[in-house]
């Protein structure tokens, strides 16, 4: 579909605002609405000056009411709209868990299909320089888990894109989730409408020694590892699954079927979280794969930069993982190089 | 404009309700409805006189003491008693029940067994209509109790903000389950605070048919000329227990003189008196016709097949 | 400590009523509130005329406002007293998920342990007979998924009373989880105060060819299938998590390793549920072990019992699954034996 | 009884309070602060007037813009700075930072970071001292916009219900982050609702630390005859970003002459002209010394070691 078309180089967060514009330009159905979403910030840049483009009815700010404004967003989709809500911090969604779980999950199974619900969660995971434990939480798992929710996860400017595109045109309630750090990462996007579909991954990285998949920020920490990885000669290949429900299981599958092991890095807590998922996915349905799990410490997110460094995984701590699960010397310890877009980061939010 | 209050529609439509419920007591013992039920007998006056003030545009969100607002606002009978069966031919193929009923060509919506939480999606729907400059307004049922969870107040604040056309109809039944109102709020605070939110209120106590459908048509003329939300309380009695087809007397929970004094005002008894017997022959006999028809309709409808389990899941 | 105590047959709600009855004795900051908590049914009996011997303020019923009032017992855990919060279905638990994971969770960390919240969430599943899409969720994986609380799901009422015991004076936040479908098993229950402790479990029936782990109600369901298993000569070890957060993960392990299957019977949905979890750690820490898991179906809770029926797992699809695991008759299909308390059940709620 | 309002000691905290502020302001940009700051510079007079109405035994519910509630309570100043600094030596050994301080021998509680999650909490322990027959009063502070999560209203309802020994200092700034308070609700109407909620109110507009000493003062002699839930709301104003150590004036979010008026009328200036100059001079060296103190303590803490990630996630 995207075949020949021409591609600018932009940011993430460019991408995700290229994708709302246009698709509010072609469907008028389409409104975005949030804390902060018509403000001078225009939350990273995704929804600055909507307002002023297609004015206040489709682009406007609201009261503190996540819980109220969700149902909101859910009533207007099954009049037939397309709302965007977005999320400063994927934190916040746990004040809208009941309409999200109870209402948006269920509404067309309950009218055996009369009914659907429309609607995108755009919420963004925060990280770095002192979030601490309310805004750093990534809680793909709890929407993977529930029927009726999709939930997708983008790395790359290119898939952000593709998929919000995807997720506005969906008939299903969506939860796409942003990373505060993906944001200023750049990357070559088509200026045309395209969609990154649902269920489908992408092998960012080709290798046969071990397969290594990530969630939202955590490619890009894998990708980062598997640069260190060469220095051993281990050749990894890392997987962006991008679709967390439905997930692209067959990539999984056939990747590690040639590998034989399986590295999940989490963003986010592990137990029954999306490494569970997946690596349970292959202990039923591969035989002989040798499996880990790496993700957030099991703690709340501390605050203090000498706790808050060792609470994620790093390229360092994945390709150590990775390197003695091919057998390597468990001493190695590669050098750390802090990612830029982490230690540049200066706040204030 | 407003139109002359149809005594005789009325009648049919407070009967139908009636005779519905009281046939849903009858079958329950049987175990042919495998579900809960929350009986709307002693409420019906209230979805009546709604209901016969709206227009075919109109949007109705309810909630899971809904049978009343569906047979008022006279979605396909034959469907409910389908879906109270869980029959496929119901209005959800059997997967909602009686706590989701829905008729979209009634503008009927889903219902939540959740308490309060299709209140912001009925604001939601009402700022779609404006949104979208489209006629008819939204009209959302919901219980005293409903008022207090935060996301009632959540859902006023944006209506008023917004000024979208919607009518809240507080049925204030003084329970909810066994808990009188005045163990969860201080002084019947309700249209009170409705106010303080932006939205006007009324509140009418054990009103008659005529009486909800005369302030439910002042309500919608009002929204016609400006568009903004209105509250209605209406403080009424619920017969029957919580859930289930019994009184629940024995558990002494309330004193049961407030439903001899409601059993004593049954509205259904002044519209019956209005009417010449002959017209109300012919509508007891017609309600009993419908309601037979339904119930055979339940009753020669088939289970959905296994195969359905996982359809709809996703759209 | 319970060695020599005299014990008497009552069933799960009973078990659940001593436990409160005797701990709000013997501490005055113990207090029970919830909607109905103190109505003429008090909530299957668990808390039935606690407010007559206890009086109006430690036994009380609540407006409906399930957010606020999961932080009023948070605020009041912080100031020295001990809460229990009873809910009638665990769906409610999406309305107090804001005050669950990011308050009561995070407290003791991010103040380094200068404060904790000793509040208990009961919360009961609800099953069978039209329960529907919104009065049957099982969540236990979202809240196991959260560093900063406890789960635990007993089975058996001597395991109710001893948990809920644990769960009372523990000071951490605990969800217990109750299964409506429980509270007329009976057991033998001693007299006296014991606890049940968190993070061990039980082998409740001894095997060799097979390990199933249910949680909850498929505890029971697990049971009944092994009465099905030894028709065909398989001899499965049954087990009882109790605990879920944390996990006896070294009993599971000793026992895999032992029958080199294991079979998870989820009650709830398996994608990040409690069944990947178990499936994940046995992956990981064990060789050679056979894993499958089911739970409920992929969808929400239908309300026709045609449906329902075959909605959730049954002692016959957990026996035909295990038997196949060990290699048996694919074909066979042993007696459908409908629960007794299933079928017997008749609402009205 | 009520005190006279002690002047001295109202200049020295505020001082304290906006010296703090400046501090980080001058600080920040070493970012040896690595966390944002929601800085309290132009809101102090409400957080000093309160404080000096309380006794010990009273407790502190703040939120993230908690820096002048802490240092107003005359909480640990070396601790604060180390928190901020995120040292071992901090409030909650770094864990916290500014948006979670605490200090539980002054009984401030820890604050959240998620806005309106602390007012039920505030209502909970004034449960607790009611059940418990203890003494004391609980102080709650939060903005404008915590005024429309559902949770507030619903924890209004419960200590009105419970008539609870509670006092919501509610300080309205006008704004969330750079959201007027208009474009989030209709006709400025918090103490109407929370009148409706049962909750006693009352509107201060840019008042001074002596007004507010005033009001609370009043307020916790009522509860001390009567135990029962109040609000106060104080129109005050932001002279910074909302987060961080900027104005934002770049932003053209709102009218910057808003904050030139309060600049102007900075009650800071009017307390300290009732003091003789020895006296001005005697407090500034005594803010300064303890301030320089403070960022010394911080400077000289260590961070805390690795080992300690695992610590304090149960108890
Ligand atoms: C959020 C939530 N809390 C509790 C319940 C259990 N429940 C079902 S109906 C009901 C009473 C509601 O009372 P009211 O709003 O007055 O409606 P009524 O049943 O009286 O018509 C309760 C507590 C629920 N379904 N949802
Ligand atoms: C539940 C929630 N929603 C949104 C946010 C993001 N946020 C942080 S502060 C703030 C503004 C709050 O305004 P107000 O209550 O008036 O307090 P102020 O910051 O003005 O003191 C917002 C929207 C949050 N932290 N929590
Ligand atoms: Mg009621
Ligand atoms: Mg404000």
């Amino acid at each position: 579909m995207n075949s020949i078309v021409d591609k600018k180089l932009i940011n993430y967060g460019e991408a995700i605002y290229e994708a709302c514009y246009q698709e509010m330009e072609i469907d008028k159905n389409v409104f975005v609405y949030g804390l902060g979403v018509d403000d001078p910030k225009g939350h990273y840049g995704t929804s600055k000056d909507l307002h002023k483009v297609y004015g206040k009815n489709r682009s406007f700010d609201v009261p503190l009411s996540e819980d109220g404004l969700t149902g909101i967003g859910i009533g207007a989709a099954l009049a037939g709209l397309r709302p965007i809500y977005v999320h400063q911090r994927m934190d916040f969604l746990l004040l809208c868990m009941n309409q999200l779980v109870n209402m948006a999950a269920k509404i067309r199974y309950i009218s055996s299909g009369e009914h659907s619900v429309p609607i995108v969660i755009r919420a963004a995971v925060g990280r770095s320089w002192g979030q601490g434990a309310q805004h750093s939480q990534s809680l793909q798992s709890f929407f993977m888990h529930v029927p009726g929710i999709k939930v997708i996860a983008p790395t790359t400017p290119h898939d952000a894109k593709g998929a919000l595109i995807a997720s506005i045109r969906d008939n299903n309630p969506v939860v796409f989730i942003e990373h505060r750090m993906l944001y200023n990462n750049a990357g070559y996007v088509p200026s045309s409408l395209y969609e990154v579909p649902f269920g489908k991954g992408r092998i960012l990285k080709e290798g046969n020694d071990i397969t290594i998949v990530g969630v939202s920020y955590t490619v890009e920490d894998s990708l980062r590892a598997s640069e260190l990885l060469k220095g051993v000669g281990v050749n990894a290949e890392i997987i962006d699954p991008i679709s967390l429900s439905p997930i692209d299981y067959e990539l999984i599958r056939k990747s590690v079927s040639k590998t034989g092991k399986l590295l999940v890095v989490d963003n986010g807590w592990t137990t029954c979280g999306f490494s569970s998922e997946i690596i349970t996915d292959v202990a039923i349905n591969c035989n002989n794969v040798s499996c880990e799990r790496i993700g957030f410490s099991e703690t709340p997110c501390p605050t203090t930069p000498s706790l808050e460094n060792i609470f994620y995984p790093t390229p360092q701590s994945i390709a150590v993982k990775a390197n003695e699960m091919c057998g390597g010397d468990s001493k190695w310890s590669p050098p750390e190089q802090p990612a830029k877009e982490i230690t540049s980061f200066k706040g204030p939010f | 404009m407003k139109n002359k209050f149809n005594n005789e529609k009325a009648y049919y439509l407070y009967l139908l309700i009636r005779k519905s419920e009281e046939k849903i007591i009858d079958l329950y013992s049987t175990d042919k409805i495998k579900s809960p039920v929350h009986l709307s007998i002693g409420q019906e006056a209230i979805a009546v006189g709604v209901s016969l003030a709206l227009k075919d545009e109109d949007i109705i969100f309810s909630n899971y003491r809904g049978h009343a607002h569906y047979i008022a606002r006279e979605a396909n009978l034959d469907k409910m008693w389908a879906e109270l069966y869980g029959k496929s031919r119901g209005t959800a193929r059997g997967k909602g029940g009686s706590m989701h009923l829905n008729d979209w060509g009634k503008k009927f919506m889903p219902t939540s067994a959740i308490v309060s939480t299709a209140i912001p999606q009925a604001v939601g729907y009402a700022f779609a209509l404006k949104y979208k400059k489209q006629n008819g307004i939204v009209i959302c049922y919901h219980g005293d109790g409903a008022t207090e969870e935060g996301v009632f107040w959540e859902s006023l604040n944006f209506a008023s903000l917004h000024e979208l056309p919607i009518i809240f109809i507080c049925e204030n039944n003084k329970y909810a389950i066994y808990t009188h109102q005045d163990k969860r709020v201080k002084n019947d605070p309700i249209i009170e605070r409705a106010n303080s939110f932006g939205v006007k209120s009324k509140k009418i106590k054990f009103g008659s048919t005529e009486d909800y459908y005369n302030v439910t048509s002042e309500c919608i003329n009002n929204i016609n000329n400006k568009s903004e939300p209105y509250l209605i309380e209406c403080v009424t009695t619920r017969w029957k227990d919580h859930v289930g087809t019994g009184d629940a007397s024995d558990l002494n929970y309330r004193d049961m003189r407030e439903i001899d004094f409601a059993i004593e005002h049954d509205d259904l008894i002044n519209l019956e008196k209005q009417l010449s017997s002959d017209v109300i022959k012919k509508i007891k006999l017609q309600v009993d016709r419908e309601l037979e028809n339904a119930v055979n309709f339940a009753e020669a409808s088939n289970f959905p097949n296994k195969e359905e389990l996982y359809d709809n899941v996703y759209g």
